[in-house]
């Protein structure tokens, strides 16, 4: 279902085709915008339109597309009491600009995609493995990334068992 | 040989006074071997009562309601292996916990338990007392150094200008209690515990209610700063669990961890003796002024008789009520022997001859079962200080508050 | 709002052992095994003296892959695995998850069984703010109100153990509804608990709310403007602590929230003693909800008619609860399969566990531990 | 109090204060010898105890073992231990030392030869028990200008230390 509003408006305005869709699902609304300009996206909706709050941001990965990697950011407005996600499509090995600089929240957050689906922030501060360990192979969010696969060899060299499983 | 044996008897002081080695000798046994003891119950009560505090049952396997818990943990202790750590400096390691013992049980040389009852009476007995206390912070820092560690340097660290701090704060409560001894117009004043006590009783008073409320803030100032000398709750900073894991003794297991537990608990008490004999008359009955007469001093001396007559009667109730089930046999055996034997010693303590003998001691004791119970009340209702809180109150209270008690002390003294 | 990048500390750990006696910064590693951080969280301190010159938190030693495992399973199959998030308030977290679902399939729970929802989930909110307050004030050193807190938690998990069998990890919902109605003197027991349980809360709070250590070592410490906690996505009591009135169960209510008249507690410093007092204030608040929802149950059906096996459409959702640690939010993508494609967890207590730098700089050593206390984290939530 | 085996004890605490004396300067880890300096100390203590000075002695364990070598050792715990382990234990200057300690020996001797008739051959020993009063009396009596001296200058001590540590005040 399109959704509609002085916020889409805005950004239609500025952005032309670079905003891809505007819709809300089952009640929920969000934005697909170019991965070129999301950042001014979000830097426009912090500071513009009161979304001071940086909810969450994830991504999920989609092995058979060209551009591989859903980006998320759920942003939510203390003042307006209004949920937003932002979406953007980059490719694999494709980095982000960082957006700690718009919500300090985002670090550990980008930390975390980066550690389960290694996309990489461009300007975050320390973009390390937050969850798993730092020398750990291989990135286990990703669809080619099987339940029971692991880094053998670090589970070796660390742990002294052949195998976690 | 039985002469020198028995010459001391017939004395009317302390035998390192009369210079007896054989009665000196005895009475060290006796008083370590209380102390030891003491520790022991002190363990038992304090987990007991805390654990009431806190809506539990505390230790109640070994033994009927735990009693032998301590014995039980004594001998966990002692076979448990001694770990020292590779890069610790096993010298200094080895000798810490022992400073400390050493330091806290030498203390008991010059606490009177009654007129006569004390190893010895020093001229500077309450000097010797607090030098000899303060011995323990080499320890602590020694072991806290040697473990190699940072929780346990960082506890030593902090428990050295903790106890440092507190000292000087105690020193000048102290003082002011000495400066009443001399306020009779009898003569000069004294530092040495048995002729504070027999001041207090020269005047009629006990310092805590002497120049009211002067001595009271002086003994409620002692209280607290003993309490941080001891490193118990709420400043027991140094082996704060949450923080620290276990301060300066982090590193330390087994029979050399006991050590330090002993040392403690012997500190808790001697420190809790000091205020007693200070300001709470040593070894007097209460009222001993105002109640007098042979029918009270008659009253005064039957006490520790029902009172532990009192406690055979508990522990019976106790026996009474306990399961009917082969499975507490021994259990029950052993709480009626224990009810027994305290039955016993309450009848003992009837006889006239032992009754005098005694009850200096147990009054003596009463007050620093009190001050005991006051320790343990503290860490089941207190959290715990931050270090520059600790530092403040110190330094910023009670150091003030102290030297301006014993400013007026001196005043009061020289005008009355 | 300052500079988010001020926010951002990361320390040096490579530096030198040997070097710390000599200088006055001292690095010092506190856990994974620490007896005050609540689980396997390891902080690296840096320290001038006991001065805290910044934190970082190394995190992970619990991670599980809750995430990978949910893409692997039936979305039936994944609702018992979020309760070992929040194991301690499993409860709110099988609420979150169910009610997500059911938002992808597009139904709704009868009214009947999202009061029961309300009952157990505000139940489990009291045991997560007890074990809070016992262990927070362990942590400060007042060992009492622990077991005063666990001797009332455990009347909580009774009721939870009669209802569904379980004590902590209860999976008390399923998608659609609950799976069981109420036990017999199910409403008598929570009625007769929520009689009792006011004067215990009062019993905590004369033990701490006015002593003086208690006060000193809270007032003051981990301070944390409201314009900070949103910029650092802070949310819950450490957020409302800060001034704001936000709560998720007023601002989107979900499940019956909406039914129910309750207050929202907030503090003015934003430190751990307004922390204190809003926790404390929520249990309250929750009783009354609690209160208001036994006396009100209405009768009827607890599930609603959901398909035997569950297929959402292909779809996005998330869908955000008010945990007792903050705002949990699941987004989940469906494909159209019986498996979810994706589900992200949004955890309170790991967003929540970045403020820990910020609020401990400048700050004792000391207060690290009732910082983290005063965070209420779960790292079973944090670690995943 | 009745002194027993005063001969035997003197020499032990005599031979005890040389020994740590000597570790105190031999031992080449600093905390070993402010442990040794502090068994010196106490062994001095002992050694006051003997001379009927229970006061001096009393003071000596408070002040100096308790007090002040515990801020050594918390001093020198905090510094880097390993360097002085590595360090050579004393410098080139052993000549001169030898030179300025043999002089000063002969000095002692020459002043014990000399002036043996000064002392008394045996002191009447004062009353212990008011030992403690006495050294007061002469405090605040005879010595009171000097004491008080003693004091400020402490006091001007105290301050100038406030000023360094301080940077701001």
């Amino acid at each position: 279902m399109a959704w509609d509003s002085t916020t889409v408006a805005r950004f239609k305005k500025q952005y032309g085709s670079g905003l891809r869709e505007s819709s809300t699902y089952l009640g929920q609304n969000y934005m697909v915008v170019d991965s070129t300009i999301a950042n001014e996206v979000l830097q426009i909706l912090h500071d513009e339109e009161a979304f001071d709050y940086c909810v969450d941001l994830t991504a999920v990965h989609y092995p058979q597309r060209e551009k591989q990697f859903d980006l998320l950011w759920i942003l939510y407005s203390f003042e307006r009491n209004e949920r937003l996600r932002i979406k953007t499509m980059i490719a694999d090995g494709e980095s982000f600009p960082s957006s700690t600089s718009i919500w300090a929240t985002t670090d550990w957050l980008e930390r975390e995609v980066f550690d389960m689906f290694g996309i990489k922030f461009d300007g975050h501060p320390d973009l390390k493995r937050i969850l798993l360990p730092e020398d750990w192979q291989g990135h286990p969010l990703r669809k080619d990334y099987g339940i029971i696969q692991q880094d053998e060899q670090w589970v070796k060299i660390n742990l002294g068992i052949e195998s976690g499983q | 040989m039985l002469d020198y044996i028995t010459s001391y008897l017939g004395m009317n002081t302390t035998p390192g006074q009369a210079g007896n080695i054989f009665w000196a000798v005895v009475y060290i046994l006796i008083v370590f071997g209380g102390v030891s003891v003491a520790v022991m119950a002190m363990n038992w009560l304090e987990r007991k009562a805390l654990a009431h505090f806190q809506i539990r049952l505390g230790p109640m396997r070994v033994g009927p309601h735990g009693l032998l818990q301590p014995i039980a943990d004594a001998i966990k202790l002692m076979t448990k292996e001694d770990i020292i750590p590779e890069q610790a400096d096993k010298f200094v390691f080895w000798i810490a916990p022992l400073i400390i013992l050493c330091a806290s049980f030498t203390v008991y040389i010059v606490i009177p338990f009654g007129p006569t009852h004390a190893i010895t009476d020093m001229n500077i007995g309450i000097l010797f007392m607090l030098g000899v206390s303060s011995l323990s912070v080499l320890g602590v820092v020694m072991a806290g150094w040697s473990s190699n560690s940072h929780y346990p340097l960082l506890g030593s660290l902090r428990s050295s200008a903790q106890m440092i701090s507190y000292e000087i704060a105690m020193g000048l409560a102290v003082l002011s209690a000495v400066l009443m001894t001399s306020l009779n117009k009898s003569g000069t004043g004294t530092l040495s515990m048995i002729g504070i006590v027999e001041a207090q009783q020269q005047q009629h008073i006990w310092f805590a209610f002497k120049f009211f409320p002067l001595g009271f803030v002086a003994l409620v100032i002692f209280a607290i700063a003993m309490v941080a000398e001891t490193n118990r709750a709420p400043f027991d900073l140094p082996e704060a669990e949450s923080e620290l894991t276990a301060g300066f003794h982090t590193e330390y297991s087994g029979l050399r961890w006991s050590l330090f537990m002993l040392g403690e608990y012997a500190a808790m008490i001697a420190v809790s003796s000091i205020a007693v004999t200070l300001w709470l008359g040593g070894w007097m009955r209460p009222f001993p002024s105002t109640l007098t007469g042979e029918t009270w001093d008659l009253v005064f001396s039957l006490i520790p008789g029902f009172l532990f007559l009192a406690l055979a009667l508990i522990a019976f109730i106790g026996v009474v009520r306990m399961p009917k089930h082969p499975y507490f046999r021994i259990q029950t055996m052993g709480l009626a022997g224990f009810a027994a034997v305290l039955g016993l010693i309450g009848l003992i303590l009837f006889v006239p001859p032992v009754r005098e003998r005694i009850q200096d001691i147990f009054w003596f004791i009463a007050k620093v079962a009190a001050f005991m119970y006051l320790y343990i009340w503290y860490r089941a209702t207190f959290p715990r200080y931050r270090f520059d809180q600790l530092m403040r109150v110190g330094w910023k209270v009670l150091l003030p508050i102290s030297i301006g008690v014993l400013i007026v002390t001196a005043i009061l003294g020289v005008a009355f | 709002m300052t500079d988010p990048k001020a926010y951002l500390s990361h320390l040096e750990l490579g530096e030198k052992d040997e070097t710390f006696l000599d200088s006055n910064e001292l690095i010092i590693n506190m856990g994974p095994q620490h007896p005050a951080t609540h689980g396997v969280l390891r902080v690296v301190l840096k320290l001038d003296g006991e001065k805290v010159l910044g934190a970082e938190c190394v995190i992970g030693y619990l991670h599980r892959g809750v995430e990978k495992i949910a893409e692997n399973r039936t979305y039936t199959m994944f609702n018992p695995y979020v309760d070992r998030m929040d194991y301690v308030a499993a409860v709110s977290n099988g609420l979150g998850y169910c009610e997500a679902v059911e938002k992808l399939l597009n139904i709704e729970a009868p009214a009947r069984a999202k009061y029961i929802r309300v009952i157990l989930t505000e139940l489990n909110r009291l045991t997560s703010h007890q074990l809070w307050l016992g262990t927070h004030a362990l942590d400060i050193g007042a060992m009492t109100p622990l077991f005063y807190t666990f001797r009332d938690r455990e009347e909580i998990l009774k009721i939870f153990e009669k209802y569904c069998g379980a004590r902590l990890t209860t999976h008390a919902f399923r998608i659609g509804g609950c799976q069981y109605e109420t036990y017999d003197g199910f409403e008598r027991d929570v009625k007769k608990f929520i009689d009792e349980v006011p004067p215990k809360i009062d019993e905590y709070e004369e033990l701490l709310t006015t002593n003086r250590i208690w006060v000193e070592r809270t007032q003051g410490v981990g301070k944390i403007s409201a314009a900070d906690c949103k910029a650092l996505g802070v949310t819950g009591p450490v957020l409302r602590a800060s001034g704001v009135k936000w709560d998720l169960r007023k601002a989107q209510p979900y499940a019956a929230y909406s039914d129910f008249d309750f207050e929202i507690p907030t503090g003015v410093n934003g430190d751990t003693y307004d922390r204190y007092l809003v926790r404390m204030e929520e249990m309250r608040q929750s009783l009354r909800i609690i209160r208001q929802a036994v006396e009100r149950i209405p009768e009827g059906p607890i599930m609603a008619k959901v398909p035997k096996v569950i297929k959402p459409p292909v779809g996005e959702i998330y869908h955000s609860i008010e945990a007792p640690k903050g705002e949990l939010g699941y987004f989940i993508v469906s494909d159209g399969s019986t498996q979810p494609y994706r589900v992200r967890v949004r955890p309170p207590s790991f967003v929540n566990l970045q403020a820990l730098d910020l609020m401990v700089r400048g700050q004792l050593v000391a207060d690290v531990i009732a910082v983290i206390g005063t965070l209420d984290i779960v790292l079973g939530e944090v670690d995943r | 109090m009745q002194p027993v085996a005063t001969t035997f004890f003197f020499y032990f605490l005599s031979g005890l204060t040389l020994i740590s004396a000597v570790l105190v300067i031999t031992r080449k880890n600093a905390v070993h010898s402010a442990l040794a300096l502090i068994l010196g100390l106490i062994a001095q203590a002992n050694l006051y105890l003997m001379l009927y000075a229970p006061f001096v002695a009393g003071v000596q364990i408070i002040l100096y073992a308790g007090g002040i070598m515990v801020l050594f050792l918390f001093v020198i715990m905090l510094v880097n231990l390993e360097r002085t382990q590595k360090e050579g234990q004393f410098n080139k200057q052993w000549l001169v030392g030898f030179l300025a300690a043999g002089a000063l020996g002969v000095l002692f001797v020459a002043v014990y030869l000399k002036g043996k008739d000064l002392f008394p051959a045996f002191a009447a020993a004062p009353v212990e028990s008011n030992n403690t009063q006495l050294v007061g009396d002469m405090l605040y009596g005879q010595y009171m200008f000097a004491f008080e001296i003693a004091s400020l200058l402490l006091l001007v001590a105290i301050i100038g230390a406030v000023v360094m540590a301080k940077k701001r005040i």
